[in-house]
């Protein structure tokens, strides 16, 4: 849309989100709908990022505390299950990391360069809590 | 009366398909979206929602891109709540003249605006939706400061933080003024329900959406909403400085039903000194200073008679 | 509930306020939110009572200042309904923020607006400085000269506000107290035959379609505000004209009543006229027909229109008159007076020869008399006899104390 | 054109009386204009109202008026405000008074030479409406001293522009006129 002349847009600077029309949005997943390229939905906060969280499945016990505290729709949960990460809108605050309650972490922050595969592999081992 | 979602626990409400999207403009680590989509994912209902200007608004319908999945509206800093308004008259209106296009469905109005939309500008508007009675709800994402704008104080800012308008400085520990009472005065307005909220406590908070959205006429949510980038904490600190800002007790977590009948809907089990809260935060830094040590003591004065205030107001069942 | 029709009589005497509440009545409003302010309150009230009669169906919601009324005007016309108010003078200036924002979005929204003077000093009475207030702010601006056409320009208001390809808020003009209080005969409508009119509101990026949800009022910023501000100025400048005028047309034929973009009396052989808004304009046709009896050649033009400016009509009414005076009844704030400039600015590059001069009248509803207006059209007269301007260019008519004159 | 300039005070119905007057004049075909000078004065203060009446459509928005008749329905305004202003040489006035005509020009001077004409409309409303509110009864006296219509068709015109008042005070307006159309001198 970047080069879009004045001729060229909805009057009034409305924007919609859906392409079509969508019946029950609280009983769509997002995989399901049809988001216009208007929403942010469509865009991304990659490049916000300066660490990234990384998921490591093993450990994690569905808590859904990273879900209910991502301020950025990232962690992608389904059937009650944490199943990876939405990397498209994720901006890297840590806070899924902070809240996750499992001991080792099953997030855990990285840099952004970092690979997936090679940190899982060496993923901490579990912390004995001092007493 | 549309049904309400039922949430037993997380996991079930981790089954919730969000109305709300990511690659927002919010600072990483804000508290605002958390606040967005624990109050949007309450309900399975439809939604009408409007924002004053400010920090959500701006970073959430930056054109050519929207991060609401409902239909959203933003009109100016002060007119978030009559915006809403307007569009609850309206469905009355068409309700009664048998013209709504989906006549089955039972839309919620949702006005969500900052602490300088909700307790300085955007007052007036407010006080006159509640005292209307209209079948909206008002959540202030309170952050106790003009973040949008860059950090001025606003009458949510508390005493001793320092503020771009209140600043600390040689001879000024900042904030002079304590914080207004907006969930007594908008109570005090005679509304059906009033709360106070945060974002950790998702299941006190997903309840009193709940119980606002089901009761007819206006409701009054006041939520703590920490702002990384003014309070000055780590982003990804969020939710700790939340768990403090409710476990001191500087955020009691309560409810008034039709304005006067006071309920504590969260005790901490361990109340955390309110100097822990206060030094977490880099807004509060200057307070630990020799010379301004007293006002952290006062601060808790203030918290303990608050929390007694509140008790004795639960009690006495007035 | 149904609600009941009203019986009118062919002619009923009426001032411009209870003309414009029948209107709004006969348009079927579905809601108004509203603040009270002298000289406009009785076209809320006059709503709020047909609500209370039965005799409309809608949400009347009284609000707790201006702003919020416009504002409660705007979230129910997003949410896709017909909407209206009224204001004047100060609740128009509070409202200010909010017009923009109303046209900005493209919601039709029709807003009386009855003409008073803007303090300080603090003023009641009519003039048109909130008229003015308003004109760049993006709304459609029809202007009523008396109580009929406040009646009448409201479904036309409506009938182009809601237009598809309009999709523009429009102001109704009335003079303060001397329309809005004056009650003379106006010819109604029966309410079928008025509502037919305008028809059933046909939504558009409405709120309340749950299945196309919409976002209004986004954050533009310099990558894409100005595109949005030309478009909105583009549908201004050339989609409203052909629409209003179609409006005038269907009404004419519906109701036998001919409203122009301008307004021309008397300019075919005219050699001085006036170019005036508001009661004005029929004071001045009754004068320049009295002129025309004592040998001056005389004509008037009312805007009719005032937003989009009519410059090809303002053009071509002008075109080969001698003497034109710009009468302007707003404090011109240390400039030629608003009317006095655009009819400047439609004038030049053209081939006329002229003569312009402005005339500031009326403030705070102070009287424009006959006499007044002999005198003008005298004055204008010895221009032409001289082939030039004799006086300054901008002049005060009615003001107490020494002679007023600048430029 | 006919033009009648009204002194009253804000409260008392001149307003009301212009308007139902031009309501009626207008049912015959003709045309009228009714207005009043307002300010933010509350009940109480000096007002004016004005009429005007024409065979041909009213486009005339001046104010300013050299009238044909001039009502003055509270008893004090003939001292205090100027109902004389911009008379005419045969501009008649209808004042309401307790005294008689004579005992009033003698007390106001300024009436002297001019047509005047006196009834007691407070008085008349006092009594039959149960306020004063003299406007009606000034209309009953207009309709004697002008002769415009038959006094019976301008009572039955009135019924109905009062039409949404309660019967009574219907019955006792219409009493009111009557008695001002009998009893102005």
């Amino acid at each position: 849309m970047a080069n879009t002349g004045w001729d060229e847009f909805e009057i009034g600077a409305m924007l919609r989100t859906f392409e079509g029309s969508i019946d029950d949005i609280a009983g769509t997943l997002q995989e399901d709908r049809k988001y216009t390229e208007n929403s942010s939905f469509s865009a991304s906060v990659a490049d916000w990022r300066i660490e990234k969280p990384i998921f490591a499945k093993d450990y994690c016990i569905d808590c859904q505390f990273c879900w209910i505290y991502c301020p950025d729709i990232s962690i992608i949960s389904r059937d009650k299950k944490m199943i990876g990460i939405d990397m498209d809108h994720c901006k890297g605050c840590g806070i899924c990391v902070e809240v996750c309650p499992t001991n080792p972490k099953s997030l855990l922050m990285f840099p952004e360069q970092a690979d997936e595969e090679t940190e899982i592999a060496q993923w901490p081992a579990k912390e004995t809590k001092e007493k | 009366m549309s049904e309400m979602k039922k949430i037993k626990n997380l996991k079930e409400f981790s089954t919730s398909a969000d109305r709300f999207e990511g690659a927002n403009l919010l600072c990483p680590g804000c508290a605002h979206s958390i606040i967005v989509r624990e109050v949007l994912n309450a309900t399975n209902d439809d939604l009408v929602l409007s924002a004053s200007t400010g920090c959500l608004e701006v970073c959430t319908a930056v054109y050519p891109y929207t991060s609401w999945d409902a239909s959203w509206i933003h009109i100016g800093f002060e007119n978030g709540s009559t915006a809403v308004a307007g569009a609850e008259a309206m469905y009355n209106a068409l309700k009664n003249k048998g013209r709504l296009k989906q006549p089955d469905r039972n839309p919620k109005f949702v006005s969500f605006a900052g602490d300088g939309a909700s307790y300085d500008i955007g007052f007036q508007w407010i006080s006159g939706c509640m005292e209307r009675g209209h079948n909206i709800m008002h959540v202030v994402l309170d952050n106790e400061v003009y973040a949008n704008t860059g950090g001025q104080r606003s009458s949510s800012t508390p005493i001793g933080s320092s503020a771009t308008t209140s600043p600390a400085g040689r001879v000024s520990y900042g904030e002079k003024k304590n914080k207004k009472d907006m969930v007594a005065i908008m109570a005090s307005h005679g509304i059906p329900y009033s709360a106070q909220v945060a974002p950790n406590k998702w299941k006190d908070m997903v309840k009193k959406i709940q119980h606002g959205m089901a009761v007819d006429g206006p409701v009054f949510i006041n939520a703590v909403s920490p702002c990384t980038t003014e309070w000055k904490f780590d982003p990804k600190d969020t939710m700790m400085l939340t768990d403090l800002s409710t476990d001191s007790l500087v955020f009691p977590l309560y409810e008034i039903i039709d304005g006067h009948e006071l309920n504590i809907t969260y005790r901490p089990k361990n109340v955390v000194p309110v100097e822990e809260y206060l030094a977490a935060q880099g807004r509060f830094k200057h307070l630990f200073k020799d010379e301004y040590k007293y006002l952290i003591k006062e601060w808790q004065e203030r918290v303990d008679a608050n929390w007694a205030y509140l008790n004795r107001r639960e009690e006495a069942r007035v | 509930m149904a609600f009941d029709k009203m019986e009118l009589r062919d002619i009923e005497v009426w001032d411009g306020n209870f003309a414009a509440a029948q209107a709004l009545r006969q348009c079927q409003i579905d809601v108004v939110a509203a603040y009270p302010i002298t000289p406009s309150t009785p076209i809320v009230e006059g709503y709020a009572k047909f609500l209370a009669d039965n005799y409309v169906e809608g949400e009347f919601v009284m609000v707790e200042s201006e702003h919020a009324a416009m504002s409660g005007c705007i979230g129910a016309a997003a949410a896709g309904g017909r909407v209206a108010t009224a204001t004047s003078s100060q609740g128009f200036a509070l409202m200010v923020e909010t017009l923009y924002q109303a046209s900005g979005m493209r919601l039709p929204i029709v807003l009386n607006v009855v003409n008073r003077a803007l303090a300080a000093p603090l003023n009641v009475n009519g003039d048109h400085s909130d008229m003015y207030l308003g004109r760049d702010s993006g709304w459609i601006q029809f202007d009523s000269y008396c109580p009929q056409d406040a009646y009448d320009l409201n479904f036309i208001a409506f009938r182009v506000a809601e237009d598809h390809d309009v999709r523009l808020p429009c102001m109704v003009h009335q003079d303060g107290f001397m329309t809005s209080h004056t009650a003379q005969g106006v010819h109604t409508m029966d309410d079928d035959t008025a509502y037919s009119f305008v028809g059933d509101f046909k939504p558009m990026n409405d709120m309340l379609d749950f299945e196309h949800p919409v976002t209004h009022g986004v954050q533009t910023e310099e990558d894409w505000h100005f595109e949005h501000k030309a478009r909105q100025h583009n549908d201004l400048m050339t989609k409203v004209m052909p629409k209003i005028q179609a409006a005038f047309d269907d009404f004419k034929t519906l109701t036998g009543r001919e409203y122009n973009i301008v307004e021309r009396y008397d300019m075919d052989d005219a050699d001085v006229c006036v170019v005036c808004m508001g009661t004005s304009v029929e004071t001045a046709r009754e004068v320049a027909l009295e002129m025309r009896a004592k040998g001056i050649k005389a004509g008037v033009v009312g805007i009719r229109v005032v937003r989009p400016f009519p410059f090809f009509e303002i053009q071509e009414a002008l075109k080969d008159v001698k003497a034109i005076a710009a009468l302007d009844r707003s404090a011109p704030g240390g400039a030629p007076g608003m009317l006095f400039n655009e009819i400047a600015g439609c004038l030049f590059n053209t081939d006329t020869k002229a003569l312009l001069s402005g005339y500031i009248y009326g403030l705070g509803g102070r009287d424009l008399t006959k006499k007044h207006l002999v005198d003008l059209f005298t004055e204008l007269q010895a221009n032409v006899d001289a082939g030039k301007v004799l006086t300054p260019l901008q002049q005060f008519i009615g003001v107490r104390g020494p002679k007023l004159q600048f430029l | 054109m006919l033009e009648i300039r009204w002194h009253s005070r804000a409260g008392q119905g001149a307003v009301t009386g212009a308007k139902g007057l031009a309501d009626v004049i207008s049912t015959t075909g003709k045309h009228v204009q009714a207005f009043a000078f307002y300010g933010s004065a509350k009940r109480g203060a000096a007002m004016t109202a004005y009429n005007r009446v024409d065979e041909e459509i009213i486009m005339n928005h001046e104010k300013y008026m050299e009238p044909d008749y001039v009502f003055v329905i509270d008893p004090a305004l003939v001292y205090t405000s100027d109902v004389t202003i911009n008379g005419k040489e045969d501009t008649k006035y209808i004042i309401t008074t307790h005294m008689s005509t004579d005992e009033l020009i003698a007390s106001q001077p300024k009436l002297k030479g001019k047509e005047v004409y006196t009834v007691d409309c407070i008085k008349i409303a006092q009594e039959t409406i149960g306020r004063p509110i003299p406007n009606t009864p000034m209309l009953g006296a207009f309709m004697k001293i002008s002769g415009m219509y038959d006094i019976e068709f301008f009572k039955e015109s009135m019924v109905r522009i009062l039409g949404k008042l309660p019967q009574k005070i219907i019955d006792a307006n219409m009493i009111a006129i009557q008695r001002a159309y009998d009893e102005v001198k």
